[in-house]
């Protein structure tokens, strides 16, 4: 097992903030091929090669560097209403939570099928809330290129319902 | 513990509260947000979050079957409504009750009958609870003044049809009445064609007291101790406290018994308050109204007697038993509340909504705070402008409140406008540290300090 | 409450819990740390945090001299001494009591008493607590072979001056009996000068069952239910859980009235543990020992009971009455607990402190994680290597454990080495999952197929 | 201030601890006059000098002792031992919580006084825990020009005592 091999980010780390929390003017830890000089003085020069001494009151020079880095966590847990939208194309989308329905009632025809041409005022599809049934409008004139949802699944609000080419 | 999963439908910190109490007893949380609160704490606490609507409440949070759709197509077996919104709304808690969802809160009945002012007040008197000595329909002034002579001024006349103050009047004295009485009752039968006049004991001085109760449901009912929240503004509520420490004991046993009598009378089913008004010069007390939720200030009284009341909630709604008696749940200490909102103090207490840069509330012993903010969170401009409670807790009320202004001395947030500034003066008021206070303190001696003190 | 401000003299995260109990409280917290825990989170939550001494324990947490003074100096009237470190020290306990300090535990005699093996034995068989059957001095392999027959096989043979394992074998029967008595006897005379043998019943498949309980001091005494540690690594406990659904009622009724008796027979004040060893083919129990303070499980007795054991160490040594009856304690749903250490499993549990870069853990529904740790802490080298215990609860064994599995791979921790990967397994196997265990399951089971996973 | 005065017992504690925790095979830490060299080859020679190799796995080389420590603890609420220690001073440090007194019983003289010289073993005062009272010792040579704390006061770990200028 070779020394330089095992160096990882957070030791490096873990020696700046060694370095940090003393009051030591310069550090210097060199394990194998691996090489740390840390300096509080912006003009010092390590060991070895010389470093271009940058604004912050900090020098750090690391010879073999760190592969992976560590990542910082999102902040939100439960990704909510996301979808890419294709380049050209608009979604129509839930005006709230509820049921989605493409027909009328079980058996009829869907309100639209890919590659109707409709008009903002078409009604494309049912959002249903406790037996309340509200057909969607599509709100511009186009052709519909894609039903995004299923027969009877839920969509939280704001989700994509249908894809619609614009008219130009 | 018959729930599994329980759709929060409310927002804020109680959001927040909800969501962790149910996590801690093994239930899943499903929070149900407007477009607004998707990054809200409580949609980061929870098991799963939807977003129900745009922001708007009337879109979101006060619609009923949305609600009730959303709990039914998420899979949760119980909805807790928190405060405010349709939490005292019958329509939502009979709604879940007709889709087998358990609402965690009372009957859909008791709530319509404690919704409907007459109809409680029918109930207090029934169970033995004392109202607003008052009268009913009076003839004249005469009358008026035999009346007056019973009750004690000073009493208050008011129209029968009333509201919003045409035809009312205060009377000290029976000249007072000779001088009003033709005058209001003209007054009112030109607003609603209807002169017909009542009286009213008029209370001076009076503190607003509160008792928490719980009920399995069946009968058993217990008390959670009293609450002072005499310091108002606009009827809203600034500091809480428990126990009313200016209430003899006497008188505090008789306002537990009081509160017990009314909700064991309707067989109260789970967490409520029974509100009153103190007459403090007259060391009486009156039944207002019953809070057929669980309130914003329901810490203070976990503080003083050690029980978690969400979760209580929770265990009652989900078929426990309410295995205490009332000498299980002894009152120690003292706990006061304030609560911080966006709103300046300074300009008529306008909401300031906004993006909060630096969050950092108080902490130590016998300091909680119960928000839903964080540093870079946004206040919404949609709902109201609470952003946390601080809730303090000490062995004696003097205690206490130097606790609490150390706390809001150590208070830092930076990003918008809050109340501090106001939390802070009143903390230091001679009158809220000897507890010399009643509902109209505020407004009329607190308020004008603050505004003097920064000219 | 007459406790005003406590002195918390442990660290890691049961210093961080004792904090925040007595914070809830009310009561201020002095937090004593050594030079190493300066940033601790128990120092950050702490109304103050003074430094005591350098790192190694022996000069700071294991001085009892250090820790009483540093409470006289800070005007504390109690001291937490959570669990390890000095927690079972009667010379602790007496040194706070001879300074009018308020020891959060038993008495210094409780304490003494049950830490002796031997005492602890004699009293437990004088509150008529089953004892692992044994016999007295044994003179010969004849006499070993008799007594035998009445125990019943497979017997341990064990020198009475023993120790270290020298003249102490494994009887299957009486040829094994025969065979092993005079060189086990001339080997014990050889090590210790003194050939003595004596015999006890050999649990072939134990596991570790133990009983959290609490006395007012005055012979009140009540159960929180049973815990089942049985997965353990040379003696360190990995998994705990509550209940032990591996028992039948009945015999877990029996284990409670025997902990319950034990414990009021010595008027036992405060938090404790009965341990005992369930003898699984013989449905039998056998006393162990008594924990005589809180144990690094107590958070799963917590979940399935309600009560928060912690702030009811205060109340009880608070003077609060322990003003329950058993019934209302009573034991609902399941909760897993498991210890995240940080040590490195693939090789040989060698402990990894280090600098935490990313430390999230799960949250969610019946998922509780008691930690001090945050991003960026460093685990210093000095003291064990415990970093937090995940502890799920659900309403049956099965969802808990489903849970768990869950809770664990949602677990991310960078910057150090965990046992994380060895949690993850354990929790997967289908001992586990199938309640097939015993305390000798993770060393000839579960480790070995950890190690060939790997391979 | 020098770097290499800085360095105390703790940190070269602090820096082995990390070492072993590791899995490198060589450390080299250079501060000021101050050097460790760490390895894991009992034969190892470190970077500026030879070293014996002794007989345990884990060699160790110091080059500069250390002296008067201060270090400054980062993110704490409460910040317990900090003060500055003026330029060419050095001071003595509590060696455990205790309540510090400057006599060896009460009227009588203090074991030092400002201005007074000192040696190594000379006692400068007792730190007291529970009726225990512990003589302290300068650990230098020098002179006293200030003592830090009041008779009867408790002090941390790690306090600064007394102020004394080193003799050169």
């Amino acid at each position: 097992m070779s020394a330089g091999s095992n160096i990882k980010p957070q030791d490096v780390e873990g020696l700046i903030e060694l370095f940090k929390a003393s009051n030591w003017d310069e550090m210097h830890v060199q394990v194998g091929e691996f090489e740390l000089f840390l300096s509080n003085d912006p003009k010092a020069v390590g060991p070895g090669k010389a470093v271009a001494a940058p604004a912050a009151p900090l020098a750090v020079s690391v010879a073999a560097p760190a592969s992976a880095p560590a990542t910082a966590p999102a902040s939100i847990a439960h990704a909510p209403v996301t979808a890419a939208i294709p380049d050209g194309l608009v979604a129509i989308r839930a005006p709230n939570l509820g049921t989605f329905y493409r027909a009328p009632k079980p058996g009829a025809p869907p309100y639209v099928e890919v590659g109707q041409t409709i008009s903002e005022d078409t009604e494309v599809c049912l959002i249903e809330v406790m037996k309340l049934f509200a057909p969607v409008a599509a709100g511009l004139r186009g052709v519909v290129r894609e039903v995004l949802v299923k027969d009877g699944q839920m969509v939280e609000f704001d989700a994509p319902l249908i894809l619609v080419e614009p008219a130009k | 513990m018959s729930i599994s999963r329980v759709l929060s439908v409310n927002r804020g910190e109680i959001a927040a509260r909800v969501v962790k109490a149910a996590q801690a007893l093994g239930i899943e949380a499903v929070q149900a947000v407007s477009q607004a609160d998707r990054e809200s704490m409580a949609a980061q606490l929870a098991d799963r979050t939807v977003v129900i609507g745009p922001a708007p409440s009337r879109l979101s949070y006060l619609d009923p079957k949305l609600l009730v759709h959303t709990a039914l197509a998420t899979g949760c077996d119980a909805l807790h409504p928190g405060y405010g919104f349709l939490s005292e709304r019958a329509a939502l808690a009979s709604l879940c009750a007709e889709h087998g969802i358990t609402f965690i809160g009372p009957r859909p009945e008791t709530i319509a009958a404690l919704g409907d002012k007459l109809e409680a007040k029918a109930l207090a008197r029934a169970a033995g609870v004392p109202l607003v000595p008052g009268t009913d329909r009076i003839a004249d002034a005469a009358a008026a003044q035999a009346a007056a002579e019973t009750l004690g001024y000073p009493v208050l006349m008011k129209a029968s049809a009333g509201g919003g103050g045409r035809g009312m009047f205060i009377a000290r004295s029976a000249a007072d009445l000779a001088a009003g009485f033709d005058k209001a009752s003209n007054e009112a039968r030109e607003a609603f064609g209807d002169g017909t006049m009542y009286m009213e004991r008029y209370v001076e001085n009076a503190r607003h007291v509160e008792v928490q109760v719980f009920g399995d449901g069946k009968g058993h009912v217990l008390h959670f101790g009293e609450r002072d929240c005499s310091i108002q503004r606009r009827y809203q509520k600034v500091f809480e406290e428990s126990p009313c420490a200016a209430m003899p004991q006497a008188l505090r046993e008789e306002l537990h018994r009081a509160a017990l009598s009314l909700v064991a009378s309707v067989k109260y089913q789970n967490a409520g308050t029974v509100e009153f008004l103190y007459d403090v010069n007259r060391q009486e007390i009156y039944f207002i109204e019953v809070n057929a939720r669980i309130q914003v200030e329901h810490p203070v009284s976990e503080q003083v007697t050690g029980f978690d009341l969400i979760q209580l909630q929770f265990r009652v709604a989900g078929g426990e038993p309410l295995h205490y008696t009332q000498d299980q749940i002894p009152v120690r200490g003292h706990a006061i509340e304030c609560r911080l909102n966006a709103e300046d103090p300074y300009q008529d207490f306008r909401p300031s909504p906004g993006r909060i840069t630096r969050w950092q509330p108080p902490r130590g012993a016998g300091v909680r705070v119960d928000s839903h903010c964080y540093d870079g969170y946004l206040v919404p401009p949609f709902y109201d402008s609470m952003i946390g409670k601080l809730i303090v807790t000490a062995a004696t009320r003097a205690e206490c409140v130097e606790r609490l202004q150390a706390a809001l001395a150590r208070t830092e947030i930076d990003g918008l406008t809050t109340n501090l500034p106001l939390l802070r003066h009143i903390a230091q008021q001679p009158d809220f540290i000897d507890n010399q206070l009643n509902t109209r303190w505020l407004e009329t001696t607190g308020l004008p300090a603050f505004g003097a003190k920064q000219e």
